[in-house]
C-alpha cells in the first residue's frame, strides 16, 4: 500500500535564475521510481524554526544528473529557497502523490497556466516523440520566465499572454478548440491556478471530455497523515490532494468547482 | 539505559509518543522509520461516526508555528478499527486511541468501543480541541464538565489507561488538572493548541477558512514548558508533556520539569524522520545527562540561586 | 491621508504607539528617530516607588520571541516626572504614563499624580503583569479585582483617558473587557505578555532566575490577533492592540480585525528604528489598500466563504 | 544627554576565520567616535524572526576601512553570523555604553580572558607606544584561535593556558603580581568571563588597586531601555551594563561579586 517514499537530505548541485524570481534549482538525484505529476516536500536544513513548514514542488525533472525542481519566488519560503547556494543541503521527502496516467503513444495536449508548467519540463523536453506533444501555455510573465525555449522545435507550443479581458477571451477559445480537438483520442493534461483549471473544468465538464488536473492545496506533511490539504469529492469521504492527487480527473472535481456530482461517460 | 516508562497500566519502552493530527494512524509514516521503535503512536482523533471536518483552507504557517483548524476529520472508530489497526505494531508499541466526542454519551460509546481491544493500549480524551463547534475546548474549559467526561470514559475503559488531553485556554490549569485527577484520569496530556488566527490584509480575509485555528509548534514551547511544570507539580499522576517539541533536548527539558513522557507533534511536519531520530538520540542525551533512568532526570529542575 | 485616531479624550496623529517596557522612558530611542512623529509613547510602567525588579537573569530568547522577567524596575513616578517627562516632546506626541500598584490605593495615589500632569496624555493601567508577586496579573484575572482597579483609576484620573491592559492568561478575555468596559475604562489594550518559561537541560537549571517570564515577540501574534478580534467585537469603546507586531503589515492586522490603534513591543529591540519606519510606511500601505482613512480599515474583515 | 548613537545598514565586507569557530567580522566603517570598550548590537537583515534577538559585540577595531568584530561561535546567533557572506548586509547600532578611560602616556596593564581579548585587538595593534602596553591572556583553546600573533612585538604578553586546577593556579599567581606592580602607577583593563573577572577582583578589591572591568550580560536593547542587562549596584539602583557599563570600576562591582560596599582611595 505505502509507496517507495523516502526522505533524505539531498545537496544543492546548482541554483538558475531564469529571469528575477524565477529560478531551477538542481539537486544530487535520488533514485525514485516516479511519474510526472508527482511532487516532493522541500526543507533546507539551515532554516531553523522559521519558516516552519516544508514547501511542496513538482517534479520537474529527475535523472541521473539531477532532480531539477522549478519555481518561482511569490513569499518568504521561495525567497529563501532562491538564496540557496552549491552544496547546501535540503531535506526532501517524494515521491508524493499520484502523478498524471500517460500514454506516450497517443497524441498529447498540455493546459499549463503560469507556473503550471513546472510538471511537465522534463517530460516535454525528453519525449521520445516530441511532434505528439501540444502545449497551449497561457502566461502573464514574460516568456523568458519560463524554459519554453528549452523545448524541443518540433513541439507545437501556443503561448498566449494573459494580462486583460481580451487576452483571456483569446486563451479561452483556444483552449475550447483544442480540447475539442483532443476530446476522441487524445490525452489532455492541465495544470495551472485554481481559476486557471476551472476555466478549463468548464469546458471539458459538461462535454464529458476527459482531462486530468494537477492541484495545489496548502500543505503540511505531504503524506495524507495531517489532512489539512483536502477538497470535497462527490463520494462524500474528503479527497488528500497530497495522496489521492495532485492529480484529479475531471469528475473528482465537480465538487470543487461546484457542479452537480456527474458520471463520466 | 533504561529508557522506559509506566502510565497507568501503559507501558512505553521510551518516552516518545507521536501526537494526535499530526502522525495520522500512523501508517503514513512507515517509509520514513521503524514505528516499533517509537515509544507510542497516539492516532488521528476518533469519533463515533466519520467526520469530514471543516471546509476550505485548514492550516496557514506562522512565525515559528502555524495555526490548524482541522476539525477533527476522520474516518470514524469502526473503519480506524478495520482498516488502521490491524496493518500497526500494537504488539510492539503502544497505540493510543484519542477520542472526540461531542457529549458524554458518545464519549461513552467511544470508549466502550476501543477498550475492547487488545490492540489498543490506552486512550487520549481530547477535551481541548478548539476546532469544533461542539465538545472539544467546551468540556476542557469547564472543570465540572471535564469530570464527567472523564469518569464516563473511566468507567467503561476498563483496564485501559485513560488520559485526559487539556487545554491551554483556561486560567489556571492546574485546577483542571486537578479536577481530572480527582474525578480518576490516570494521566494528563497538555497542550493542545492555543486559540489563534491569521490574516490578509490584501484580501481582508482571515487565512483559515474556519477564521480560527489552534497555535502549534515552537512559538508556543516556553507556555507549554509553565504549564507541564505548574501541573506536574500539582498533581501525582503522571503528566505527558508537548507542544513545540522539535527535537531531544526539547524532549529533557519537558522531562526536567516533570513529564513523564512527551509528544512529537508539528514537528513530524517538518521532517517525517524526526520523531524515529529523537527516539535514537535519547541514550546519548541519557548519558551526556550522567543518567541513568530517564525517570532520575524528571522534575529535577533546580531552583536559582536569587542573588544573581 | 487620515492616520489619526481618537481614543476617548486622546488624540493619536497615527495610530502608532511604543508599548510599555520596550521603548525604555521614550527618550533612549531619541537617538532613531523623531519622538514626535509617533502616535504616542507609553512609558516604562511606573510605581508610586522606585523598584529595583528582579535579580539575576531578565531576559532569554525563544523560537521567534523572548522571555522576560524584568519585575517592573523603574524609578517611581515622582523621578519620572522630574527627570523624564520634561526631555520628552509631549506638546507633539502623546505620553502615556503606564501604571503599576500593588492595591488599589497605590493605584488610586499613582494616578492623583500623573492626572495632574498636562504633559501626561493618558493612563495605561497594567492589570497584567505576569512578573511580580502582588498585584499585576492577579487583578487582570479576576473581574471584580480588575473591575475595582478600574473605577478607583477612573475616579481619578481626570479628564486623561484611562486605557486597562488586559492579560491573556484569562478564560474569556472578553469577560474581562466587558467587565472594565461597564466599570467605567475608556479604552482597553491586549495583550500584555504570556507567563511562560525556558530551561537549561545541561544545568538543570531555569534560563530566567525568576523560573516564570512573559513571552512575547511574533511567536505570539496569532494569539494576540485572535483576542483583539474577540474584544473588538465584545465591547463598544476602542481597543488598542498588541502582541508580536513587527512591521507594517501587522499594524494593519490588527486594524482589520478591529484594533482603533496599535503598540509596537519587543521588535522595538530587533530594530530601534521600527516603530519610526513603520509610522513612515502607514501611508504608503493605505494607498495599497485603497483607504483614505485609517479608519475606514477597521474591523472590515470578511467572512471566508465557507465552501472552499 | 544622549550620546552619538546611530542605527545603520552596514555591509560584510570580508569574514576571517582565525580557526574553527573563531571569526573576524569586518564591516563597511561607520564614522564614528568611539571608545575602547565600547560594543555594538548587531542583527543581520536576513534574520526573519528566529534568531529574535541582536547580539551585542565589543568593537574590536574601527577605522577606515572596517568595523570589525572579533567573535566566538557560542550557540546558534553566532552560529548564522559565522555565515555571513561579503555584501549581506547587517544592522548595527553604536557605539554602545562606556568604554575603558585610558590614558595614552601612562603604562597598561590588560587581563584579559579568552574572548575577553576582543575589545582590545584593535587598540593593542595600533598603540603610539606598544612598549607601554603588558597582556596577561589566560586561555583555553588554542593561540591559534587569537589574533595574538597580529600583535606588535614590542608587547609583554603572557599567556597562560588555563585547562586545569594548576593552570588556575598559575594564572592567579600571575594576576596578582603583575596587579601588585601596576597598582601604584599603572592602568589595569580586565575583560573575560565571569568567574574570571571575579578572581582578579579578588585580587584587587582588598588592596584597593583600580582596576577597570568590562562585563557581559544578556541584552535585549542595548541603550538602557529594556533593563535586561542590570546588575546590582553599591548605590541601591541597578547599574544597566549597556550604559552604565559595560566597563566598570572595581568598587562599582562589590555587590555582584558579594562583598560589602567599599569607599575606594
Ligand atoms: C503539489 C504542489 C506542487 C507545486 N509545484 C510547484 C512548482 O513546481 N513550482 C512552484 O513554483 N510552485 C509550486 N507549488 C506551489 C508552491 O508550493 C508555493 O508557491 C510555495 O509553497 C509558496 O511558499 P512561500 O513561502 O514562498 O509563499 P508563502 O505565501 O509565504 O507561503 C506561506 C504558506 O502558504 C503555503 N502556500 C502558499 N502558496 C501555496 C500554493 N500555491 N500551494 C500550496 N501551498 C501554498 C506555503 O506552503 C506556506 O505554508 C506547488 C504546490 C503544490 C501543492
Ligand atoms: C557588551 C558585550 C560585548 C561582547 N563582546 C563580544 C565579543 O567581542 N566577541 C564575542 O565573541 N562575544 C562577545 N559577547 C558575547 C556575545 O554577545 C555572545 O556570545 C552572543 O550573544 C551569543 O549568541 P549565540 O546566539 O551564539 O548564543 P546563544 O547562547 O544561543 O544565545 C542565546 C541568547 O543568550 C544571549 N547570550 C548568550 N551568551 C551571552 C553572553 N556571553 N553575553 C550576553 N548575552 C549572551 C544572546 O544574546 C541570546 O539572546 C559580548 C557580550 C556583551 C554583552
Ligand atoms: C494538524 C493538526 C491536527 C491535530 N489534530 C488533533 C486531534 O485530532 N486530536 C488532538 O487531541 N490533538 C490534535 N492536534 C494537537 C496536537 O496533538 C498537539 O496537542 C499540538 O499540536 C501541540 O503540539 P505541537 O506544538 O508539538 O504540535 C492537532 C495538531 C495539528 C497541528
Ligand atoms: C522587556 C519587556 C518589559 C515590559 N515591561 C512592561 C511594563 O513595564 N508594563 C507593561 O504593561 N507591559 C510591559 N511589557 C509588555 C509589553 O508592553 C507588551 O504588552 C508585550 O511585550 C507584548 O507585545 P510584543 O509582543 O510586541 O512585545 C514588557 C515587555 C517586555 C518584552
Ligand atoms: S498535506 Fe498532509 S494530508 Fe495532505
Ligand atoms: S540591554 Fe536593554 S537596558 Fe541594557
Amino acid at each position: 500500500m505505502i509507496k517507495n517514499i523516502e526522505c533524505i537530505d539531498l545537496e544543492v548541485t546548482e541554483i538558475i535564475s531564469l529571469h528575477k524570481n524565477f529560478y531551477k534549482l538542481r539537486l544530487t538525484p535520488p533514485k525514485w521510481d516516479w511519474n510526472v505529476g508527482q511532487f516532493v516536500m522541500i526543507r533546507p536544513n539551515d532554516w531553523g524554526f522559521d519558516p516552519f513548514l516544508p514547501r511542496p514542488f513538482s517534479i520537474s525533472q529527475l535523472d541521473d544528473e539531477k532532480l531539477e525542481i522549478f519555481f518561482q519566488v511569490v513569499g518568504r519560503g521561495t525567497y529563501l529557497l532562491s538564496h540557496l547556494k552549491p552544496k547546501n543541503k535540503v531535506k526532501v521527502w517524494g515521491p508524493l502523490g499520484k502523478g498524471f496516467k500517460i500514454n506516450l503513444n497517443l497524441p498529447i495536449l498540455i493546459i499549463a497556466g503560469g507556473m503550471g508548467i513546472a510538471p511537465f519540463v522534463g517530460f516535454i523536453k525528453n519525449h521520445p516523440n516530441p511532434e505528439k506533444i501540444e502545449v497551449i501555455f497561457g502566461h502573464r510573465m514574460p516568456l523568458s520566465c519560463y524554459p519554453i525555449s528549452e523545448f524541443p522545435k518540433q513541439i507545437l507550443i501556443w503561448t498566449i499572454e494573459d494580462k486583460n479581458e481580451k487576452d483571456l477571451e483569446k486563451l479561452k477559445r483556444a483552449i475550447k478548440v483544442k480540447i475539442e480537438g483532443y476530446s476522441s483520442d487524445g490525452q489532455i493534461l492541465a495544470c495551472g491556478p485554481l481559476p486557471f483549471l476551472k476555466m478549463i473544468f468548464s469546458e471539458c465538464y459538461t462535454k464529458r471530455t476527459h482531462v486530468q488536473f494537477s492541484l495545489e492545496r496548502p500543505m503540511a506533511c505531504g503524506i495524507g497523515a495531517c489532512l489539512s490539504c483536502v477538497i470535497p469529492s462527490p463520494h462524500g469521504e474528503n479527497f488528500k490532494v497530497c495522496m489521492d492527487g495532485p492529480v484529479f480527473l475531471c469528475e473528482d472535481l465537480s465538487i470543487l468547482f461546484k457542479q452537480q456530482p456527474l458520471i463520466m461517460p | 539505559m533504561d529508557l522506559s516508562v509506566k502510565i497507568g497500566n501503559l507501558f512505553l519502552k521510551n518516552p516518545i509518543l507521536t501526537a494526535s493530527g499530526t502522525f495520522g494512524y500512523g501508517i503514513e509514516y512507515s517509509p520514513f522509520g521503524d514505528l516499533k521503535t517509537l515509544g507510542g503512536i497516539i492516532v488521528k482523533g476518533l469519533s463515533l461516526k466519520p467526520r469530514t471536518g471543516n471546509p476550505g483552507v485548514r492550516i496557514c504557517e506562522t512565525p515559528c508555528g502555524m495555526l490548524n483548524a482541522i476539525g477533527l476529520e476522520n474516518i470514524g472508530v469502526e473503519r480506524f478499527i478495520r482498516e488502521k489497526l490491524p496493518y500497526l505494531p500494537w504488539r510492539d508499541t503502544a497505540i493510543i486511541a484519542n477520542l472526540y466526542g461531542e457529549d458524554i454519551s458518545e464519549f461513552e460509546e467511544l470508549t466502550k468501543i476501543v477498550a475492547s481491544r487488545e490492540e489498543i493500549a490506552g486512550l487520549e480524551v481530547n477535551i481541548s480541541c478548539p476546532n469544533v463547534k461542539k465538545g472539544g475546548i467546551l468540556f476542557g474549559q469547564d472543570a465540572k464538565a471535564a469530570a464527567k467526561v472523564c469518569e464516563a470514559v473511566k468507567k467503561n475503559a476498563k483496564d485501559k489507561t485513560v488520559i485526559i488531553k487539556l487545554s491551554p485556554s483556561v486560567q489556571d490549569i492546574t485546577h483542571i488538572a486537578k479536577t481530572v485527577e480527582k474525578a480518576g484520569a490516570d494521566a494528563v496530556s497538555l497542550i493542545n493548541t492555543i486559540p489563534a488566527m491569521a490574516v490578509d490584509i490584501y484580501s481582508r480575509t482571515p487565512k483559515l477558512t474556519n477564521v480560527i485555528g489552534g497555535l502549534s509548534g515552537p512559538a508556543i514551547k516556553p507556555i507549554a514548558l509553565k504549564m507541564v511544570f505548574d501541573v506536574a507539580q500539582s498533581i501525582d499522576i503522571p503528566v505527558i508533556g508537548m507542544g513545540g517539541i522539535s527535537n531531544v533536548e526539547d524532549v529533557f527539558e519537558f522531562i526536567l520539569v516533570g513529564a513523564h513522557a512527551v509528544q512529537i507533534g508539528s514537528a513530524n511536519f517538518t521532517n517525517p524522520k524526526v520523531s524515529f531520530e529523537i527516539v535514537n538520540k535519547l541514550e546519548d542525551i541519557a548519558k551526556r545527562l550522567n543518567i541513568n533512568k530517564i525517570s532520575d532526570f524528571r522534575g529535577t529542575l533546580k531552583r536559582p540561586i536569587k542573588d544573581q
